[in-house]
C-alpha cells in the first residue's frame, strides 16, 4: 500500500477548515492575523501536496494514477476509490494555486470589525471565511481525484453548502436592501445547483440500476468489452440527468443566470472561487463522467450542447458588454468563456478537448488575475459601478496595467495563456463543425470589446472625482497579481509541459467514445479528387 | 333474513357517522358519531363473524368496545377541558392554528 | 355445581401459549408505565420527577437490551417467530424498528425531563414543558397556584410509556386486531400529551382536541377496513390474510358472496389504508400535522414526529408487505399517487410557513412522501431503504426540534421565523447544529439524510418506478428551498434587538441535540453498518 | 550566426520587459536603454543580412526551430524562425526605422512623465513587428500579428487621459481584431486542409487543395490584413489612431506595421497563386483603398490624418500590387520599404511641426513655417517629393513600377487598375501639395492655444532632426539603389517569384503619364491653395468634400449599422436576459410561492374540514383501488 497521497491532498485542507474554525476569536492584531495566517499555510501546504502529486503522475502511464480503493458502502457498491489522470492533475494543481492567491487576496474581506475603543468584535467570522474557503478547497479537490460516481456527487453537492455560506455571508454589501440581493443571490446559487444536482442524483441512481456499481473504471471497462449495453433511451435520458447538473455548474446558456448574481455579491475572492475554481468542477465532470459513461449519447447530443455553447459564447460576451456592474461583468464573461470550453469538450475532437482542458486552466488563472485586481479597485472605493470609476491609471497605473493585462488574457491575447487554449478550441470545433467554429470566433472580438470597454471607462480618461485617492497596488496585491501574470505568460509561451500530460488522458476518452481527429482534408482518399479540381482550376 | 343487509346496515351506519362528524359542530356529538362509526364495524364484525362461522368478529367487537371506552375517557377528558377553556363545545371555535 | 356441568360441555380450552421472553421488549415498557402509574400514586410529590424519569429510562433501557438481545440471539438474521398466538411478529423489521423508537424515546424522556429552560417557579423550583396542572383552565388561580408552587405533571412519563408500548407493539403486530389496539394504546397518550403544554396551552389544548378528533375519525376509518378485511379472508391474521388473497386457502363455497367479493377486500383495504396513512401523515390525511406539531408542546412534538412515524410506517410494511403483496398492481398506483401528492404538496405549502415548528410539520409530510416510495418498491431493497430512512430521519427531527426548545423569549419559545433572524450571528453552534439538521433533512450528501433518500430512491428506482424519483427528486428541490430560507434567516439577516435568547440547556437536551447530530454526520459519512443492519433485518416472518 | 534571429526578438523584448516593470529607477535612463536596444537589434539584423548577402541564393533562406510550442496530436505548433530575403527585407526596415524613430522620440517624448513606459512599448512592438516577419508559420505570425496590434494599441492611447485616445486606441484593437478573425480562420482552415500551418509545407501541398479551399484561405488571409493594413472596408480606425505620439504614427502607422497585411499576402503567395478570386478581391480591395484614402487624404485639414489617409492610399497600391500576383510582389515590397522611409520622414516632420507649434495639428492654423524650421521644411519636403512620386526619388520608382505592373495584369482589368493608380497617383500629388503649402507656405496663420500661448515655431533639436535627415536621404535615394541593375528584383523574387508584366504601355509611356498627372495634381492644388490664402475656417466645401472630411462616411456608417446596432442588441439581450431567461427561473419560483400561498388557504384551521379532507381522501382512496381492479 503506498502512501495515499491523493487522499492527504483532500484531507490537508479539511483538516485545515477544522482547525482554523476552531482557532479562538482574535482579540487583538497578531491574534487576528494568526487566524488568517494558519488557513494561508494549510492552502500552501495544499499546494505542495498538488505539485507532489503532478511531479509524481507520469502522463503516459496507466489512465487513473496513484489511485486508493475503499470499499464505502457496500451496499450500494459504493467505494471511496481515488485516482488521477491528466486533467485530475492539472485541475488539482489549479486548485492549489488559485486558493492560497484567493485568501490573500480577500485578506481583509473578513477582517473583525474594530471599535473606537480598539476592541475587536469577538465572533469567529474571520477564521469562518478562511475555513469555508479550506473546505471548498477540501471538496473540490476529492471530486477531481473521485473515480467513483457516488463519491464525485457526494462532494460536488456538498461543495454547495461552503460556497453558499460564502456568497451568502461575506458580500460587500451587508445591510438593507443590498443584504437582501446578496442573500437572494446565494439561495438562487445554492437551489440551482441543488437543482441540477438532485436531477443528476437521480441519474446517478438510474445508472445504478443498471450497472449495480458505481465505479468508473468498472463501468467504463464493461462498456469496452461489451459485457454492459445501455439502451439508447436510458443512455440518453443518463446523459441528460448527468449533464443537466454539469450545464448547471459550468454553465451553459441557457442556465446560467445563476452566476451573475452569486459572483456579483459574492467578494471578489468568492467570486474568484466561484468561477475558477467551484465551476471546473462541472466542465470536469463533463469530460470525466458524460463522455466517458456515455459515449454514444454524447455524440447524439454534442452538435446540440455545441450549438447552446456557441450562443453562451456570444450570449455571454455580448451581455458583458452591456453590464453596469464590473463583477456581472466578469461573470458574463466567464459565461462566454465557459461557452469555449464546453466547445471544446464536445467537439470531440483531441485539439477541441486538449484546449478545453487548457482553457480551464487558463480560465481560471486569467479570471483569477483580472478579477482580483477589479476586488482591490472595488475595494478602494467601496463601489462596483463601472460609472463610478475612471481615469485611475492616472492615479494608480500599476494598477491600471496589471488590469489591463489580466484583460489583455481574457481576451485571449497571443502569448498569453489563454490564446492557446482558445484556439486550439476554435481548431478542434472547426475540424468537425466549420460553421459552429466559425461563429465561434466572433467571440473573439466581442472579447475585445468588453474587455477594453471596461478598461476604458474605469481607468483612461481624466480622473473621475472620487477616484483621486485610489492608491496603487500594494505590496500584499503585487504578491497576488504579479505571479498569476507570470503563470498566464509562462501558458501562454511554454504551455507544453501542461498539454502533454493532458493530451494522454484526452487520447484515452476519445479512443473509449471510438472518436478520433478527423483528418486533414489532403489525405490518402481526398488527395485525388484534390489534384483532379486543383488541376482543372488553374 | 339474509345477514348481507346487516352489512348494508354496518356501511349506511358507518356512512352515517362519518358524515355527521363532518357536518356537526358539537364536539360532543362529533365524538359521538366517531362511537357511531365503531359501533358500525362491530356490527359489519358481528355479521361477518356469523357468516365465517367463526368467533373472531365478536371478540373483536369486544376490544372494540374496551377501546371505544377508553377513547371516550381521553376525548372527554380533553374536550371538557377545552369546553372549560373557551366555555364553548363547538369545534369551530379551536382554529387558533391554521395555515 | 353449574359451573362444573358447563365446564365439561364446552371442549376445553387449550391455554394460550404467551412467548414472555420474546414479547419482553414490549413487556418491559408496560412495566414501567405500570409502575410510573403507582409511583404517581405513592412518590411524594418532591420525589416524583426524580423517580418517574428514573422508571422510564430504566424501563426503556430494559427494553433496548432486551431487543439487542433478541437481535444477538438471531431474531433479527436467522429466526423469526410469532409470538403470543400469532399476534406479535418478532422479526428483523420489528426489532430494528424497536430498537429505533426505543432509542428515540430514550432522547424524547431526556427533553421531557429538561428542567432549565423555563424559569423556576414562585418556590424555586426548577419545572418542566408540561402544564403544572392538566385540569385547571387556563389562566385560572388554579392554575397560578400550581405554577406558583412549583407542580408539575410528571403523569407525562406514564403516558409516554404506554405510548411507547404501543408504538413497539404496532410494527410488532402481525394480526389486524393487534394492530388496532396498539394504534389506540399508543394515540391515546398522545392526544393527552399534545394537550399538556405549560405555555400556550389555548393552542396546546386546541392541538390535542384537533389530533383527538380526528384520530378516533382515522381509527374508525381504520376498523371498518379491518372488518371488510375479516370478511373477506375470514380471518384477521395478516398471513392468513395473504393465503386468502393469494388463493392458497380454501374457500367455502357458501362464502363466496363475501370471500369472493373483492370489493370488499379493496374497499378493506382502502379503510386500512386511511387509518395508516393518517399516522404517516401523508396527503391528503395530512391536514392534522401542522396544527398539532404547532400545538403540542415541542418534546413531545419531538416524539410524536418521530417515534410515531416510525411506528406507523412498520405497520404499513408488514400490512402491504406481508398481507397484501397479492394486491400489489392494486394499491401500488394508489399509493403512487398518494406519494407524488404527499411529496409535491408537502414541499410546495412548506414553502410559505412561517413558524418553524409548522414548517418541520410540513417538512415531515414530505419526507412521508419521500418514504412511501420506498414503501412502493415492495422488494427487500425498499424495505431495508424505508428502515435505514427512518431511523435517520427520527433523529434529526428529534434533534431539530430540541433546538426548537432552546430558541426563547419571555413567551416561551420563539417559533416565528422571523424572530430567528440572526441566529447565526447570535450563536453560531447552535444555528450551525440547526443548519446541519436541515441539510440532512434537505437530503445534501454526507449528512444522513441524503443516505436515506438515496437510499429509498434507489430502491424506487430498481422497481422501475422511476418517475417517482423524479418527482421526488424535483420536490426535494423545492423542498431544499424552504430549508434554506431558514439558514437564510438565521445566518444572512441581521439580528433583531428584542430577538429571542438562545437558552443554555442542561445535558439532557445536549445529549439530546449532540445525539442527533452525531447520528446525522454518521449516517452520512459512514452508513455502512447501519445500512447493513438495516438490510440484514428486512425480512418479515409471515 | 543564424542563432542571433530569436535574438533579433529578443533584444527589444528584453527592453520591454525592463522598461515595463522596472519601475521608476529606469526613469532616468529608460528612454536611451530603449533606444539602445532598438540599435542593438538593426546591428543584429545587419550582421544577419550581410551574413546571408554572403551566401548563394538557394542558401539564403535559414530555418531555426526554437521549440515546440503547442503540441496535441496532428496540432504541432512550433516556434520557429524563417529568415529569407522578404523577412529580412522586413527586419532591416522594421529595426532601422525602428531605431531612427526612437532616437527621434527621445526628444519628443522628453517632457512626458510617462517617458520610460512609451519606450517599453515601443520595444515591445519591435519584438512583436519582428516576431510577425520572422515566424516560419502561420500561428506564431498571429502571435506578433496580434503583439504588433497590442502595440498599437498601448501606443494610440498612450495619452490615456485623453478620452479620445482612449477611445481610438480602442477602436483600432477592435478593428484589428475583426480581421484577425480572418486570420484565426485561415489557419484553421490549413490545419483541416493540410495538416499543418507551417510555412514550407502549406506552401508545398497547396497545388493539390481545392480551388474552394484556397480562395477561403486566401479571402481569410486578405481579411485579416485589411484589419491590419486599415485597407476597406477595416480602414476605419487608420484616422483615430492619429492620437497616439507622433513617433508612433510614423513608425506603426506609417512605416512598418500597417504593412503586415502586404508582407502577410505577399508571403502567401503560394496560395494566392492559386486562388484567383481571392487574388482579383485583393486588387479591389487595393484599388478602392488607394482611391478612398486619397480622397480623405485631401479633404483632411488635420496633418496627421490627412498623412493617415495617404498612408491609407499608398498601403492600397501596395496591396494592389500584392494581389497582381508574380507581377507585382516584388513591387509591393519595394514600395513598402521606400514608404517607410518617406512616409515616416513625413510624419516626423508633422512631429516636428506640432513639436513647434503647441501641438497644434490643424494645417490652417499653420502657414509660412518654412522660414522657422528649415531643416524640417527641407526634409518633409523631400519626403513629399518622394511620395507624389517626383522623377528620380525613392516614391518614383516603387510607385511607377506599380502602376506599370497595374496595365500589366492585362486585359480590361489591368487599364481599369492602371486607371485607378493613375489617379490615386495624381490625387497624392494633390493632396500633398497641399499639405505642404498650407504648412509650410503662405501667410503664417498661427493663434493662441486654448491656454492662451502664442505658438513659437521653432527647430526641433537634433536628436529629432537627425533621423529626419536620415529617413530623407532614404526618401531621396533608396529607390534608386533598388532600381539599379534591378537589384531588389533579384533580391526579392527567389522568394515571391517575378515575372514580367505585359503591359499594353511600354515604361516609358507609363513615366509619361504618370509625370502629367503628377503636374495635374501639384497644378491643381497650388490652384486652390498657393495662389490665394488659405482660410482659416474651412469653407463649406462640396458634397464630396464634407464626405471626405467624414472619411466618406464610414463611421456614420459604422456607427449606425455596429455602434448603435449593437448597443440595441446588448440592450435587448440584458432585457431578455433579466425579463426572459432569469424571469422564467424567478417566475418558476414565484409560481411555486404563489401556489403554496394558495394551497395553504385549504389549511384553514377547522377540524372539520380536514375530516372533510380525509372524508374525501378515504372516499378517492377507495374509488381508485376498485378502478385499478376494474382496469
Amino acid at each position: 500500500m503506498s502512501f495515499p497521497i491523493l487522499t492527504v491532498a483532500a484531507a490537508l485542507p479539511a483538516v485545515g477548515a477544522v482547525l482554523t474554525a476552531a482557532l479562538p476569536p482574535a482579540t487583538n492584531a497578531r491574534s487576528r492575523d494568526r487566524n488568517k495566517v494558519v488557513p494561508l499555510l494549510f492552502s500552501l501546504g495544499t499546494l505542495v501536496l498538488a505539485c507532489v502529486v503532478a511531479a509524481r503522475y507520469q502522463p503516459h502511464g496507466a489512465r487513473y494514477q496513484m489511485t486508493e480503493n475503499h470499499s464505502w458502502i457496500p451496499q450500494f457498491g459504493i467505494s471511496y476509490s481515488l485516482g488521477v489522470d491528466g486533467l485530475g492533475v492539472v485541475l488539482i494543481l489549479l486548485t492549489g494555486v488559485l486558493v492560497p492567491f484567493v485568501m490573500l487576496a480577500s485578506w481583509h474581506d473578513a477582517d473583525p470589525v474594530v471599535d473606537d475603543s480598539g476592541t475587536f468584535e469577538r465572533n469567529r467570522r474571520t477564521q469562518g471565511f478562511f475555513a469555508l474557503i479550506l473546505a471548498v478547497e477540501a471538496m473540490v479537490v476529492i471530486a477531481f481525484e473521485a473515480t467513483d460516481v457516488f463519491l464525485f456527487y457526494v462532494f460536488f453537492e456538498a461543495m454547495l453548502i461552503p460556497m453558499y455560506f460564502l456568497i451568502g455571508g461575506f458580500g460587500d454589501r451587508t445591510k438593507g436592501e443590498d443584504a437582501k440581493q446578496r442573500s437572494y443571490a446565494a439561495v438562487k446559487f445554492l437551489l440551482y445547483n441543488l437543482l441540477g444536482g438532485l436531477v443528476m442524483l437521480a441519474a446517478v441512481i438510474g445508472l445504478y440500476t443498471i450497472t449495480h456499481t458505481f465505479s468508473l473504471v468498472s463501468i467504463t471497462t464493461a462498456l469496452q468489452n461489451g459485457s454492459l449495453h445501455f439502451s439508447s433511451t436510458a443512455e440518453n435520458a443518463l446523459f441528460l440527468g448527468f449533464m443537466f447538473a454539469f450545464a448547471v455548474k459550468a454553465p451553459l446558456w441557457p442556465l446560467h443566470t445563476w452566476l451573475p448574481n452569486a459572483m456579483g455579491e459574492a467578494t471578489p475572492g468568492v467570486a474568484v472561487l466561484i468561477t475558477a475554481v467551484v465551476d471546473k468542477v462541472g466542465t470536469f465532470a463533463m469530460l470525466r463522467f458524460c463522455l466517458q459513461l456515455f459515449p454514444q449519447a454524447s455524440k447524439t447530443f454534442a452538435p446540440a450542447i455545441l450549438v447552446l455553447s456557441v450562443i453562451g459564447i456570444l450570449y455571454g460576451a455580448l451581455l458583458a458588454v452591456g453590464q453596469k456592474d464590473i463583477k456581472r461583468l466578469v461573470a458574463y464573461a466567464s459565461i462566454s468563456h465557459f461557452g469555449f470550453i464546453i466547445l471544446g469538450i464536445f467537439a470531440l475532437t483531441s485539439q477541441g478537448q486538449s484546449g478545453a482542458e487548457l482553457y480551464m486552466v487558463n480560465h481560471g488563472v486569467s479570471t483569477a488575475a483580472w478579477l482580483l485586481v477589479a476586488g482591490f479597485l472595488m475595494s478602494r472605493r467601496g463601489s462596483r459601478l463601472i460609472a463610478d470609476y475612471g481615469g485611475v491609471q492616472k492615479v494608480a497605473p500599476i494598477m491600471a496595467g496589471t488590469f489591463l493585462v489580466g484583460g489583455l488574457a481574457i481576451l485571449s491575447l497571443p502569448g498569453l495563456g489563454p490564446f492557446v487554449s482558445e484556439f486550439l478550441v476554435l481548431v478542434g470545433t472547426f475540424e468537425r463543425y466549420p460553421a459552429l467554429g466559425i461563429v465561434a470566433t466572433a467571440g473573439i472580438v466581442l472579447a475585445a470589446l468588453y474587455v477594453l470597454v471596461l478598461y476604458q471607462r474605469t481607468m483612461t480618461g481624466p480622473v473621475k472625482p472620487g477616484n483621486e485617492g485610489v492608491g496603487d497596488l500594494k505590496a500584499r496585491e503585487l504578491v497576488v497579481v504579479a505571479p498569476l501574470i507570470a503563470l498566464l505568460l509562462v501558458l501562454g509561451v511554454y504551455p507544453k509541459p501542461v498539454a502533454d500530460i493532458v493530451n494522454p488522458s484526452v487520447n484515452q476518452t476519445l479512443s473509449q467514445m471510438g472518436q478520433s481527429d478527423p483528418p486533414p482534408h489532403l489525405t490518402s482518399a481526398h488527395i485525388n479528387a484534390a489534384t483532379t479540381t486543383t488541376g482543372g482550376g488553374q | 333474513m339474509n345477514p348481507v343487509n346487516y352489512l348494508y346496515l354496518a356501511s349506511l351506519l358507518f356512512t352515517i357517522g362519518a358524515v355527521g362528524v363532518l357536518v356537526r359542530r358539537n364536539a360532543i356529538v362529533l365524538f359521538m358519531c366517531v362511537e357511531l362509526m365503531l359501533n358500525a364495524c362491530n356490527l359489519a364484525l358481528v355479521t361477518f363473524s356469523r357468516l365465517h362461522g367463526n368467533l373472531d368478529g365478536q371478540i373483536i367487537a369486544f376490544f372494540t368496545m374496551v377501546v371505544a371506552a377508553a377513547e371516550v375517557v381521553v376525548g372527554l377528558a380533553i374536550i371538557v377541558s377545552v369546553f372549560r377553556t373557551r366555555h364553548s363545545a363547538s369545534v369551530d371555535d379551536t382554529n387558533l392554528m391554521k395555515l | 355445581m353449574t359451573c362444573m356441568t358447563l365446564a365439561a360441555a364446552i371442549p376445553p380450552i387449550s391455554a394460550p401459549h404467551i412467548e414472555y421472553l420474546q414479547l419482553s421488549p414490549m413487556l418491559a415498557v408496560f412495566g414501567a408505565a405500570l409502575v410510573g402509574i403507582l409511583a404517581e400514586a405513592f412518590v411524594p410529590r418532591r420525589h416524583r420527577y426524580a423517580a418517574q424519569v428514573g422508571i422510564a429510562l430504566a424501563g426503556l433501557a430494559a427494553s433496548f437490551g432486551l431487543i439487542l438481545y433478541l437481535a444477538v440471539d438471531g431474531y433479527a438474521t436467522n429466526k423469526a417467530d410469532l409470538a403470543a398466538m400469532g399476534a406479535v411478529a418478532v422479526d428483523g423489521p420489528s426489532l430494528f424498528l424497536q430498537g429505533v423508537i426505543t432509542l428515540v424515546a430514550v432522547v424524547a424522556v431526556l427533553q421531557f425531563a429538561e428542567r432549565r429552560l423555563e424559569p423556576r417557579s414562585g418556590t424555586g423550583a426548577a419545572v418542566d414543558a408540561f402544564a403544572p396542572e392538566a385540569a385547571a383552565v387556563p389562566g385560572s388561580d388554579a392554575e397560578r397556584r400550581a405554577a406558583t408552587s412549583g407542580h408539575a405533571t410528571t403523569e407525562v412519563y406514564p403516558l409516554t410509556m404506554f405510548a411507547v408500548g404501543g408504538m413497539l407493539l404496532f410494527p410488532a403486530a402481525s394480526d389486524l386486531l393487534t394492530m388496532f389496539v396498539a394504534l389506540e394504546v399508543f394515540s391515546l397518550p398522545l392526544y393527552l400529551l399534545c394537550a399538556l403544554a405549560r405555555r400556550r396551552r389555548l393552542l396546546s389544548q386546541e392541538a390535542a382536541v384537533k389530533y383527538f378528533l380526528l384520530g378516533a375519525f382515522s381509527s374508525a376509518f381504520f376498523l371498518f377496513g379491518l372488518a371488510l378485511v375479516y370478511g373477506y379472508a375470514g380471518s384477521v391474521q395478516l398471513s392468513r390474510i395473504a393465503d386468502v388473497v393469494e388463493g392458497r386457502a380454501t374457500i367455502t363455497p357458501a362464502l363466496a358472496q363475501t370471500t369472493g367479493n373483492d370489493a370488499l377486500l379493496l374497499i378493506g383495504l382502502a379503510m386500512l389504508g386511511v387509518g395508516l396513512l393518517f399516522k404517516v401523515g401523508a396527503v391528503p390525511f395530512h391536514m392534522w400535522t401542522p396544527d398539532v406539531y404547532q400545538g403540542a408542546p415541542t418534546p413531545v412534538t419531538g416524539f410524536m414526529a418521530a417515534a410515531t412515524k416510525v411506528a406507523a410506517f412498520g405497520a404499513m410494511l408488514r400490512l402491504l408487505y406481508v398481507a397484501f403483496p397479492g394486491l400489489s398492481w392494486d394499491w401500488r398506483p394508489v399509493l403512487w399517487g398518494v406519494a407524488i401528492l404527499t411529496m409535491v404538496a408537502g414541499a410546495v405549502i412548506a414553502v410559505t410557513q412561517t413558524d418553524v415548528k409548522r414548517l418541520l410539520a410540513y417538512s415531515s409530510v414530505a419526507h412521508a412522501g419521500f418514504i412511501l416510495t420506498g414503501v412502493i418498491a415492495l422488494d427487500r431493497s425498499g424495505l431495508g431503504a424505508v428502515m435505514f430512512y427512518l431511523a435517520a430521519y427520527s433523529f434529526v427531527t428529534l434533534g431539530a426540534f430540541a433546538v426548537v426548545t432552546l430558541v426563547r423569549d419571555a413567551d416561551g419559545e420563539a417559533t416565528h421565523l422571523s424572530r430567528w433572524a440572526g441566529l447565526g450571528r447570535r450563536s453560531p453552534l447552535l444555528a450551525a447544529v440547526f443548519a446541519l439538521f436541515l441539510l440532512a433533512f434537505a437530503g445534501i450528501p454526507l449528512t444522513s439524510g441524503f443516505t436515506g433518500k438515496f437510499a429509498v430512491f434507489q430502491a424506487a428506482s430498481g422497481s422501475g418506478a422511476t418517475a417517482l424519483v423524479i418527482v421526488g427528486v424535483l420536490s426535494s428541490a423545492v423542498a431544499a428551498f424552504f430549508y434554506i430560507r431558514v439558514i437564510v434567516v438565521m445566518f444572512f439577516s441581521d439580528p433583531r434587538a428584542d430577538g429571542p435568547t438562545v437558552a443554555v440547556p442542561s445535558p439532557l437536551t445536549g445529549a439530546a441535540i449532540g445525539l442527533g447530530a452525531v447520528v446525522t454526520v454518521v449516517l452520512g459519512v459512514a452508513p455502512e453498518y447501519f445500512l447493513h443492519l438495516a438490510n440484514q433485518a428486512s425480512l418479515f416472518v409471515r | 550566426m543564424d542563432n542571433l534571429i530569436p535574438v533579433l526578438v529578443a533584444v527589444p523584448l528584453l527592453g520591454a520587459a525592463l522598461l515595463l516593470c522596472g519601475g521608476r529607477r529606469l526613469d532616468r535612463v529608460g528612454h536611451w536603454l530603449g533606444t539602445l536596444l532598438a540599435f542593438a537589434s538593426f546591428g543584429v539584423g545587419l550582421a544577419l543580412f550581410f551574413s546571408m548577402l554572403g551566401r548563394s541564393t538557394a542558401d539564403r533562406p535559414v530555418h531555426l526551430n526554437l521549440y515546440t510550442w503547442i503540441p496535441v496530436n496532428g496540432f504541432q505548433a512550433e516556434v520557429g524562425f524563417q529568415l529569407d530575403q522578404l523577412s529580412m527585407t522586413f527586419v532591416l526596415l522594421i529595426t532601422g526605422v525602428g531605431s531612427l524613430i526612437h532616437l527621434y522620440s527621445i526628444g519628443y517624448m522628453a517632457h512626458d512623465e510617462k517617458r520610460r513606459r512609451f519606450f517599453g512599448f515601443l520595444n515591445l512592438f519591435l519584438a512583436a513587428m519582428l516576431l510577425l516577419v520572422l515566424a516560419d508559420n502561420y500561428l506564431l505570425l498571429y502571435v506578433g500579428w496580434e503583439g504588433v496590434g497590442l502595440a498599437s494599441y498601448l501606443l494610440i492611447g498612450f495619452w490615456q487621459h485623453k478620452p479620445s485616445a482612449a477611445t481610438a486606441a480602442k477602436k483600432a484593437f477592435l478593428v484589428n481584431r475583426v480581421g484577425d478573425v480572418g486570420l484565426s480562420i485561415a489557419v484553421m482552415l490549413m490545419f483541416t486542409t493540410f495538416g499543418t500551418f507551417a510555412f514550407t509545407p502549406v506552401f508545398a501541398d497547396a497545388p493539390k487543395a481545392t480551388q474552394a479551399t484556397l480562395t477561403g484561405i486566401g479571402l481569410m488571409l486578405l481579411l485579416a490584413a485589411c484589419g491590419k493594413s486599415a485597407q476597406v472596408p477595416l480602414q476605419s480606425w487608420l484616422g483615430d489612431a492619429m492620437e497616439g505620439p507622433t513617433p508612433v504614427s510614423a513608425l506603426i502607422h506609417a512605416a512598418t506595421m500597417v504593412t503586415a497585411g502586404v508582407y502577410l499576402i505577399t508571403r502567401s503567395s503560394a496560395i494566392f497563386n492559386l486562388a484567383p478570386a481571392a487574388q482579383l478581391a485583393t486588387v479591389v480591395v487595393g484599388a478602392v483603398t488607394l482611391l478612398f484614402g486619397a480622397i480623405v487624404g485631401c479633404a483632411k485639414d488635420d496633418i496627421k490624418k490627412a498623412l493617415a489617409g495617404s498612408t491609407m492610399s499608398q498601403i492600397g497600391y501596395m496591396v494592389l500590387a500584392a494581389g497582381l500576383g508574380p507581377i507585382g510582389y516584388v513591387f509591393a515590397i519595394m514600395h513598402l520599404v521606400t514608404h517607410g522611409f518617406f512616409k515616416a520622414g513625413l510624419f516626423l516632420g508633422a512631429g516636428s511641426v506640432m513639436h513647434g507649434m503647441n501641438d497644434e495639428v490643424d494645417m490652417r492654423k499653420y502657414g509660412g513655417l518654412r522660414k522657422y524650421m528649415p531643416l524640417t521644411f527641407v526634409t518633409f519636403g523631400l519626403g513629399y517629393l518622394a511620395i507624389i512620386g517626383f522623377p528620380g526619388l525613392s516614391g518614383f520608382f516603387s510607385k511607377d513600377k506599380i502602376i506599370e505592373a497595374a496595365f500589366g495584369h492585362g486585359g480590361t482589368e489591368g487599364w481599369i487598375l492602371g486607371t485607378c493608380t493613375l489617379v490615386g497617383a495624381a490625387v497624392t500629388a494633390f493632396y500633398m501639395t497641399r499639405v505642404m503649402l498650407m504648412t509650410f507656405f503662405g501667410e503664417k496663420r498661427w493663434v493662441p492655444d486654448a491656454d492662451g500661448h502664442e505658438p513659437h515655431p521653432h527647430e526641433s533639436p537634433a536628436v529629432m532632426g537627425a533621423p529626419m535627415v536620415i529617413l530623407a536621404f532614404g526618401s531621396v535615394f533608396l529607390g534608386g539603389l533598388f532600381s539599379i541593375n534591378s537589384s531588389f528584383v533579384h533580391w526579392l523574387s527567389p522568394v515571391t517569384g517575378y515575372q514580367e508584366g505585359h503591359s499594353p504601355l511600354s515604361t516609358t509611356t507609363v513615366t509619361a503619364c504618370t509625370t502629367v498627372v503628377l503636374l495635374l495634381g501639384v497644378g491643381v492644388a497650388w490652384m486652390m491653395y498657393g495662389r490665394k490664402p488659405v482660410p482659416a475656417v474651412p469653407p463649406l466645401g462640396s458634397l464630396l468634400t464634407r464626405a471626405a472630411r467624414r472619411d466618406l462616411l464610414q463611421d456614420d456608417f459604422n456607427h449606425v449599422v455596429l455602434v448603435s446596432g449593437g448597443s440595441h442588441l446588448t440592450r435587448f439581450l440584458v432585457y431578455l436576459e433579466g425579463k426572459g431567461l432569469d424571469g422564467l427561473v424567478n417566475g418558476i419560483a414565484a409560481l411555486i410561492g404563489g401556489t403554496s400561498g394558495r394551497v395553504r388557504k385549504v389549511q384553514n384551521g377547522y377540524v372539520r374540514s380536514y375530516a372533510l379532507s380525509m372524508f374525501g381522501g378515504a372516499l378517492v382512496l377507495a374509488a381508485t383501488t376498485l378502478l385499478m381492479r376494474a382496469v
